[in-house]
């Protein structure tokens, strides 16, 4: 079972379900779309609690680029267009949880 | 897909009053039984303030009296709680307090997720 | 093999949030990779519909609405929100393929999706 | 002497954001210590002037707007924001006391206040 | 000069805005309305920043009273109603700042 | 009060590209020349990520070309720069940079403060 959060905005408890569901040993993935691109911004002050959940995250290239953070990331991210996104939401992923 | 009846988890995300969203949840939480689907309700993040005893619960009253009629359960994560240092005494007596583990189980168990 | 669906609740209005912008582009990929696509405009979402908007040089939000519904996106919508924000309850001022009714509706759409998502704030 | 005024730019729309009710029980509380008002609907904030809002029980925020023009509130609406919602730039679908102007006047309302608020998210 | 800052919601701005004007001994409270109220609730992670900025902090009453906080405030907070809103912004206070 | 002309800071506090928001504040600001008002923009906290270099600048081409043309200053806070981590390279030619003192100078010297 592997769960897709789909995050546009509202961080607050990213941390909490992450670790919740690891806690019975569910995968989890993160999608960051829209302003929630900045989470992974190295200005963004909790960029490097994100970074230690050690998840694979993802991130709509689009909205990356046009905030123009392309080259400020704090750390790796992949970058996928929308098939792609359509991809990993309807067929790699299991469950959805937006946030 | 065809329809099949639910498990579904309404996901209180959000904080009461300021904004509309976490109140609609409550409505759409009852909606759900209009198709006899399992609802629950969890409350996380900021969303916990919207279970005080002491708030103004005019906004939710017809929603959280029909949920309870129904016998839905309304559950809240104790980490979160803590974060926002509100006691069990503090809330409404028919919320379930779950632990991490009981938390992982409430998206485990359900189907979908419908967040507010 | 059946077709899995995509099920979308939007809650927020055009123009004002990128939620709009990001929805659409969504559902026209999911189209594109032949999935089915549920929607509900619950709350401000019901204004996405709404006939007339001119963003000129905007594309119209109410365009975009009547171009999914064609590629076989369902759309309903929230009656008792679109009453409360002035709508003609007979659909006049509406995209005409966006069905208005309530949330036993919302609930009949989350019985035949697959995969749920929420655009909020 | 002149009495003061306040100025409000209200950039949300009604129901969904509490930003609406507490803009009205302000301008009241103004009012009842003989301030004058002037208001900017600006962004969704144009949506509290539509016509024929029904969001019972409660009370139209459109019935609120007109109460307030009555009184002597003044309100100018942005152009651009009423036809990007597909509002008749005729004002046919808006409360009369309500100017659908622009910027500029926007910039005529600063040039007249003393204190002055904006109401967002 | 004393300066009011309206709150209602985004206080990521306030302790640099305070700080920047009592740099130069401009006297500056804080009003907060609507979801603004939660800032002084005792669970808020950011409510000890704002208590040391010792600022004098009104709150309309009617927004924390409703939101069940009245008896959870972090510290002494000034309840009051609309009509000494208006007083506050229109007669007390020389210039206003809405974050 | 009748019409006088004033010095008008936009004080723009929010992202960029989510909401509309601070993109109408480069808008108003323009409105601002339409009176003869002085309009002075400032960026605050998480609005510094709206004088980002590699941005899409479409949303606010116009706007700001337009304020350019009619002289107002563009100022952003040191410190909030600073605890986003961009340098002055990364943004914008015309922004200055202000301490702490510039910036409450910038509440000071303006009679209207409009927020974005």
């Amino acid at each position: 079972m592997k769960y897709l959060i789909w995050l546009s905005n509202n961080y607050i408890s990213v941390r909490e379900i992450v670790s919740s569901l690891r806690s019975i040993d569910v995968e989890v993935e993160l999608l960051l779309i829209q302003d929630g691109v900045y989470l992974v911004d190295k200005g963004c002050s909790a960029s490097n609690e994100i970074k230690e959940l050690k998840l694979k995250i993802h991130a709509l290239k689009h909205h990356v680029e046009e905030r123009g953070i392309t080259e400020r990331l704090a750390f790796d991210v992949n970058l996928i267009d929308y098939p792609e996104v359509i991809n990993i939401l309807m067929e790699k992923a299991d469950k959805v949880i937006s946030l | 897909m065809d329809f099949r009846e639910r498990n579904v988890l309404i996901l209180i995300a959000s904080k009461p009053f300021g904004k509309i969203f976490a109140a609609e949840g409550w409505r759409a939480a009852v909606g759900m039984f209009g198709m006899d689907h399992s609802a629950q309700m969890l409350f996380v993040g900021d969303g916990v303030y919207g279970l005080l005893n002491d708030q103004d619960t005019v906004p939710i009253r017809m929603f959280k009296s029909t949920f309870e009629s129904f016998d839905g359960r309304i559950c809240v994560s104790k980490k979160s709680l803590d974060e926002k240092k509100i006691t069990p005494e503090e809330i409404f007596d028919e919320v379930e307090v779950l632990d991490e583990g009981d938390v992982a189980k409430a998206f485990v168990e359900n189907d979908v997720v419908i967040t507010f | 093999m059946e077709k899995k669906t995509l099920g979308i609740l939007l809650m927020t209005s055009p123009y004002t949030f990128q939620n709009s912008h990001t929805f659409y582009n969504l559902c026209k990929a999911a189209l594109q990779k032949e999935y089915a696509v549920k929607v509900f405009l619950f709350v401000d979402g019901v204004n996405n519909a709404k006939l007339n908007q001119d963003p000129d040089p905007d594309r119209p939000m109410n365009d975009k609405l009547l171009e999914l519904a064609n590629e076989g996106v369902e759309f309903q919508a929230c009656g008792l929100c679109t009453s409360a924000r002035g709508f003609d309850q007979r659909g006049s001022d509406f995209v005409e393929s966006v069905e208005v009714s309530g949330l036993t509706e919302f609930a009949e759409q989350i019985g035949e999706v697959d995969r749920f998502l929420t655009f909020s704030i």
